[in-house]
């Protein structure tokens, strides 16, 4: 049951994006288009629950005064991994998101659950955790990517969804657009928070 | 002290561990991704120039092109380099390939972070397509009097292109013209 | 273009026209995080420049005589580095310049996790001088990390002026702290499409 | 007998001034510059101008309704956001062009701060830079000439060839398709020049003749009364200053912004104004004054209050920043006009600005 | 004539038609008059009566109570009816003397000094303490006080202000006019008693008759100077008319006059002044103006300390309409008052009535950052930035944007177009501020 929990926290109460507002840097980068959030996503997901797992399980090994780099190098070590492996078989999607891959190593979600969760809970929580948090970072990138690429491409995921008369606001594609967009998500938010 | 000498050891080592399993992926990856590029380039030359071996000529450190001869025949039949100049936002890398008069005979853009919608359109084959058969002489965009059409709210990136490409076909006729000369000179 | 005038392109480039924090996205956390106060911004501008430059100029060097043909440590080589230049220089200035310490220390960890930092670091690695063919070399990398230092400085700095100023005004609830951040950062990156283009 | 009386803490004087008389005095003094839009473009100008000033007002209501607080449109801040924007579009733009910008520009601009006073940047500047950033084709290209005018303001070809299409199609069409700026950018290019030269043989510098032709007196004339092509708003000096000296007389304008920045742009443009590799010199500050949107900028945007320095020193400093900053783009930059977004960025910086120059008090000692 | 002034400050019309041209008339002395106990900066005065005592009129009913304190007259003879809580020229009650008139007006006994010049000035100032006189302009500083600057603050110049910047008040501009020659002697003595070289008379544009008066009789003294000043609010603040005098600053901050070398004393106060040196006369009586556009006959009446207002607005026929506010003061820093219970203390210089549209009751609007505000202060201040710090709770910023420098002079109110209460809100301030230095957490 725990575990169950573990893993729905992140994806609304506890959402890493829009409550905790961790990881600000890739979800604005990379959410032009839902493909590329959903890859960002899912690589980001992969190295939160293998660090939080391999925290977990060093955490009683490790001194606390060189706790923090010590999880740094783990996570390097993933997000390098994750990287070279992108790069070898899903060399599109690599190109894509470009500089963002090695930039999970300070994403600050990842650090940020090793050190609040991983360090002091077990391997299977963990996993839940870093699984429950990698998918609400994707769900939440994949949100805002949704309404970046429909506004400013008229697609979806590739597939054309507005008329093809509908001239693309092109600014919501550019960095103007991922800010306000993300911002007025957030306010959203606020707002439906304040009416529960 | 000696406290710090065991903190550090045991960050030496972890260090040490990540390595090494680095080391190990690489190792799998690495000849992967090797192949992939290589087959990436050759396939993007490929389509400049079909039915070709490519050798590689090094002008210098920053630029050389590679010479396209027949499978077959073994005559050339063109030359393909990459262009870069600095764009609207950033470097535009262009591959193209010319034949043998230095026509080109295609190009690819291969690498820019021009705006999105904009410039960036210049990845687009209603782009691209319009390079084929120029000669230098027609590689200035529209507005500046040459026949390349002009991407929309755009010069900038396709002046960027366009002078581009006309520097590296200089520099590359030049080399080759050079070249045969030489050759000529020792053949005397 | 004169090597001066190349100097000059990359500092309007990396302070204006590819600002960090405005069309790369990096850094985002401090730069939404340490901008309620013009004096705490302050500090962390001073304090990222410190670094930023450091880093580049120590990375420069790892990249180019340490990991030949190890690509593929980069990213962990950089991150350690850059962990170990921050606490260095938090020593360093603890003991040399408290005063300065007082006002920066808190924001010297933070910069660890600063991606702008790591990522001006990896850039650099990669980066062409305005003239589109030459890679950076030891100076270049250095000077570069200083002026991606400056421009966030800078528009953190315009970031703390206006949420000092809105913190006296009546802002609508739902808008309060996150979202007017995000959405000035947005009003920031349109006005900076000003820059873009700049021939020189 | 009970007094009924009001009890209010001094002064019990006030001069009269209201946010409403304030707003609705600006948008009186943009009137003279409508009316030459409209002898020049025709109705599209006006409609154009209203769906500006309507979509503004109509979003700035729908958004105080769904926030609950009083919906103020009537006080003609929204409605002069509106037309500012408008007056930043051509001519010839579609309909939904300045509706979606003004919308953006209230939503974005201004109500999500909270509404007037409180927004940190111009919101019709706001609002241009959007659609700039959104629909590029549509804002710079499709531009008009004016009724019986050049798009150019060389009204009279001669000066440059009697015959000039015959001599380059390509100087002819730059002479008649583009605004003054447009042209002056051109001529920045030296591949464009070179090509001009090449084009109409070796002994004819059409470059310079087409430079002779935009600095000409009669253009420069052209230039003051509006007769050239260029966003609705901004084209017609004269109108603009009858509307800049209404405001500066009843005190809703501050001398220091405009001076300073028109001022500066002087300056500059007189010293820096030979094009770098080209030759030709734009030392020429009336041309530099009168083109593009400097006009409306430096008296009816830079001054907008909210959004510009509160001390006077600051004042100063934001006019000559901006001032920089438009030659900056003008001979530099990407585009061929810099004065929305010279204002727009001293805008993000006008709060460091003031909190920089505060002033002494009165009597001050020093330390 | 080249007319000196100060940087900032506004153009209020100035409204003193309705009153300008009416003599100084004297106010019979009333029935009733109700003496308060703090009509000064400083502690309140100790009465040394009891209800139900005689007293006539200028006996000493109330003594200071500290340096900064001034004692209190009896302003005509009668008996001690009440010692409670009166309204307030302010507008709240505060503790005061009433004394129930037995219509007899008998006065203490009057001296005149043929030789009141060359007394000395420890005599001089004694006499002026003893007369319970504070500054007649409106704050109502002791004015024993200012001519007793500390030791190692040398003066050199007396500024006597017959400005009178406030819209509407004429009180000054008629004793300008109808005793010249008094306030003459009242700035010689002043000059004596300070140890000053030069004396200076400021005087607004607005009051050319005046300026040509006080120029024929300052002719034959080369000490003496009239500084013709331009019309300009507030020209009158102590500060403004030093600078546009002399072109010195009083350092802000709690700065007061003596720092550079001057004394600045209304010209009211002057005559007050040779009154008590010259007849040793208490300050019982003041000029005081009763203007407005519904004031029937609007008048520059000579009324006893203590005369309750309404009594003065009967005495001037009544109005003609009815009233909307009540001004006790001028119109730009006045207090308005919610009734004319209140009486005239020795800083009333006017009582201004409304009709109900002059009173207008502004909605506050958020602040448009037009910058008038600054433009205006005379201060050199940022009023709106204060008052935003002030309503965001931000005291520490405020103080440090210069908060306890505001004069409240009102210019910034008077022009803000969203019509903010800049002084109030600047006053709230300033009270908060000090609360907060006294209970530091």
């Amino acid at each position: 049951m725990k575990f169950f929990s573990e893993l729905t926290k992140g994806i609304i109460k506890e959402n890493p994006i829009f409550v905790i507002v961790l990881g600000m840097c890739p979800t604005l980068a990379v959410s032009t288009s839902v493909d590329n959030a959903l890859g960002m996503g899912l690589a980001a997901t992969f190295v939160l629950i293998c660090s939080n797992m391999m925290i977990s399980l060093i955490k009683g090994i490790v001194p606390a005064q060189i706790r923090i780099p010590i999880y740094i190098v783990v996570i390097a070590a993933f997000v390098s991994i994750i990287n070279m492996a992108m790069e070898a078989y899903l060399p599109d999607l690599h190109k894509a998101l470009g500089i963002f891959i090695p930039l999970i190593v300070v994403n600050c979600i990842i650090l940020g659950r090793a050190e609040a969760f991983a360090s002091k809970n077990n391997v299977l929580n963990s996993m839940a955790d870093g699984l429950g948090m990698g998918l609400g970072f994707t769900l939440s990138l994949s949100v805002v990517a949704t309404i970046r690429e429909i506004l400013g491409n008229g697609t979806w995921l590739k597939m054309q969804v507005l008329p093809s008369t509908y001239d693309p606001m092109l600014v919501a594609i550019l960095a103007p657009g991922a800010f306000i967009t993300l911002g007025l998500l957030m306010a959203v938010m606020n707002i439906i928070k304040e009416k529960n | 002290m000696k406290l710090y000498l065991k903190l550090g050891f045991i960050l030496l080592v972890v260090t040490v561990i990540a390595t090494g399993i680095l080391a190990y992926v690489n190792s799998i990856t690495a000849p992967q991704i090797e192949a992939l590029k290589q087959e990436e380039a050759i396939k993007s030359r490929e389509e400049l120039i079909p039915d070709s071996i490519f050798e590689e000529v090094e002008v210098s450190p920053d630029f050389s092109y590679f010479i396209a001869r027949n499978k077959d025949t073994e005559e050339i039949q063109g030359y393909t380099f990459i262009a870069s100049q600095r764009g609207y936002s950033d470097n535009v890398k262009t591959m193209a390939g010319v034949d043998p008069d230095f026509k080109l005979t295609g190009i690819k853009v291969v690498e820019q972070s021009e705006t999105p919608g904009l410039g960036a359109n210049c990845t687009g084959p209603d782009f691209t397509k319009q390079f084929q058969g120029k000669t230098m002489e027609d590689l200035m965009a529209d507005k500046d009097g040459g026949k390349i059409k002009s991407l929309s709210g755009a010069t900038i990136t396709t002046r960027a292109i366009a002078s581009s490409l006309k520097q590296a076909i200089q520099t590359l006729q030049q080399h080759v013209q050079q070249q045969a000369q030489t050759i000529q000179e020792d053949a005397q | 273009m004169g090597y001066l005038g190349q100097i000059f392109v990359m500092a309007i480039t990396a302070i204006f026209i590819q600002n960090y924090v405005l069309s790369r996205f990096l850094g985002l956390c401090p730069y939404l995080g340490v901008s309620k106060k013009i004096d705490s911004a302050f500090g962390m501008g001073m304090a990222v420049i410190f670094v930023m430059t450091l880093t580049s100029s120590i990375t420069y060097l790892i990249n180019r005589y340490l990991l030949t043909g190890m690509m593929y440590l980069q990213t962990i080589a950089f991150i350690l580095t850059i962990a170990a230049l921050v606490q260095f220089v938090e020593m360093v200035i603890q003991k040399k310049a408290p005063a300065l310490y007082k006002s920066l220390g808190v924001y010297l960890p933070l910069i660890t996790t600063n991606c702008a930092v790591l990522g001006v670091a990896i850039l650099n690695t990669t980066a062409l001088r305005p003239d589109g063919i030459t890679p950076y070399n030891f100076l270049d990398s250095t000077l570069n990390g200083f002026f991606s230092g400056v421009g966030f400085t800078v528009v953190l700095l315009a970031m703390a002026g206006i949420r000092m100023r809105l913190e006296l005004v009546n802002l609508p609830k739902s808008m309060k702290g996150m979202p007017i951040a995000l959405i000035l950062a947005g009003i920031m990156a349109l006005a900076f499409y000003g820059f873009m283009g700049f021939k020189i | 007998m009970k007094d009924k009386v009001l009890v209010s803490p001094a002064p019990h004087l006030h001069d009269s001034s209201s946010i409403p008389k304030v707003m609705w005095n600006v948008v009186l003094a943009l009137v003279p510059a409508l009316i030459a839009a409209v002898y020049f473009w025709g109705f599209n100008a006006l409609l154009l101008t209203l769906l500006g000033g309507v979509s503004a007002v109509f979003t700035e209501a729908l958004i105080q309704k769904l926030r609950k607080v009083p919906i103020s449109v009537s006080d003609g801040s929204a409605f002069l956001t509106g037309i500012l924007l408008s007056y930043n579009i051509h001519a010839n733009a579609p309909w939904w062009l300045p509706v979606v910008g003004a919308a953006f520009a209230i939503a974005i601009g201004k109500q999500v701060f909270g509404g007037l006073g409180n927004n940190p940047v111009n919101p019709a500047l706001l609002g241009r830079a959007f659609l700039l950033a959104s629909w590029p084709t549509l804002m710079t290209d499709g531009w008009i000439a004016p009724k019986g005018g050049a798009l150019s303001g060389i009204t009279n070809l001669n000066l440059i060839h009697s015959n000039l299409q015959a001599v380059s199609g390509k100087a002819h069409a730059l002479v008649t398709g583009a605004t003054p700026l447009n042209i002056a950018q051109s001529l920045r290019d030296s591949t464009f020049v070179n090509s001009l030269t090449a084009d109409a043989g070796t002994n004819m510098d059409l470059a310079n003749r087409i430079f002779t032709g935009i600095t000409d007196g009669s253009t420069l004339q052209n230039l003051f009364w509006g007769n050239i092509g260029g966003c609705i708003g901004e084209v017609s000096v004269f109108a603009l200053l009858i509307g800049a000296a209404w405001l500066l007389w009843k005190n809703i304008i501050e001398w220091r912004i405009p001076l300073f920045y028109l001022g500066t742009v002087a300056v500059l443009t007189f010293f820096f104004g030979t094009i770098p590799g080209s030759g030709y010199s734009f030392s020429i500050p009336i041309f530099h004054l009168f083109s593009g949107g400097l006009m409306l900028g430096a008296f009816f945007m830079a001054t907008d209050y909210s959004t510009t320095p509160m001390t006077r020193k600051g004042r100063i400093i934001f006019g000559i920043g901006c001032g920089v900053l438009t030659v900056l783009i003008r001979f530099v930059g990407g585009y061929p006009e810099g004065v929305s977004y010279s204002i727009l960025l001293m805008n993000v910086f006008t709060p460091l600005i003031d909190a920089l120059t505060i002033p002494k008090a009165f009597g001050k000692v020093k330390k | 004539m080249s007319y000196k002034s100060f940087p900032g400050g506004v153009h209020p019309r100035d409204h003193k038609q309705f009153s300008a041209a009416a003599s100084v008339e004297d106010m019979p002395s009333p029935a009733r008059v109700v003496i308060h106990l703090s009509q000064h900066i400083g502690s309140p005065s100790t009465p040394i009566v009891k209800v139900g005592d005689e007293v006539k009129t200028g006996q000493l009913i109330a003594e200071a109570s500290g340096f900064v304190s001034i004692p209190q007259h009896a302003s005509i003879s009668g008996k001690i009816s009440k010692i409670d809580r009166f309204y307030h020229p302010t507008g709240i009650k505060q503790v005061a003397i009433e004394i129930t008139s037995d219509d007899q007006d008998e006065w203490v006994q009057l001296v005149d000094e043929a030789d009141f010049m060359n007394l000395s000035p420890s005599e001089m100032k004694e006499r002026v303490a003893a007369a319970g006189i504070c500054g007649m302009g409106g704050a109502g500083f002791p004015t024993v006080v200012k001519l007793s600057p500390p030791e190692d603050k040398p003066i050199d110049t007396v500024i006597l202000n017959g400005v009178e910047c406030e819209p509407y008040l004429t009180a000054d501009y008629r004793l300008m006019l109808e005793r010249g020659e008094d306030i003459i002697q009242g700035l010689k003595l002043i000059m004596k008693m300070v140890d000053a070289r030069r004396g200076v008379i400021g005087i607004e544009a607005n009051k050319p008759d005046a300026i040509e008066l006080m120029q024929r009789l300052c002719a034959q003294d080369p000490a003496l100077e009239v500084v013709p000043l331009k019309l300009k609010y507030p020209q009158g603040a102590e500060k403004q008319l030093i600078y546009a005098a002399t072109k010195r600053k009083v350092p802000n901050a709690g700065g007061l006059p003596s720092a550079v070398g001057v004394v600045v004393q209304n010209v009211a106060t002057a005559v007050a002044i040779y009154e008590a040196i010259r007849y040793r006369k208490p300050l019982i009586e003041r000029v005081i103006s009763v203007t407005g556009r519904i004031v029937k006959n609007p008048k520059n009446l000579k009324a006893r300390i203590g005369t309750p207002y309404s009594e003065l607005v009967d005495f001037c026929s009544g109005l003609t309409e009815p009233a909307g506010k009540y001004i006790s003061g001028g119109p730009m820093m006045g207090f308005a008052i919610p009734n004319l219970d209140a009486p005239v203390a020795k800083g009333s210089s006017g009582l201004v009535i409304f009709d109900t549209r002059e009173a207008h009751d502004l909605e506050e609007k958020d602040c448009l950052r037009c910058a008038r505000c600054v433009d205006v202060c005379p201060m050199d201040l940022m009023p709106s930035l204060l008052a935003m710090n002030v309503k965001a709770k931000n005291l520490d910023m405020a103080a440090k944007l210069g908060l306890n420098d505001c004069i409240k002079c009102g210019s910034c109110a008077y022009v803000c177009p969203a019509h903010i209460r800049l002084v109030q809100w600047i006053e709230t301030g300033k009270v908060r501020w000090a609360e907060a230095q006294r209970n530091p957490k």
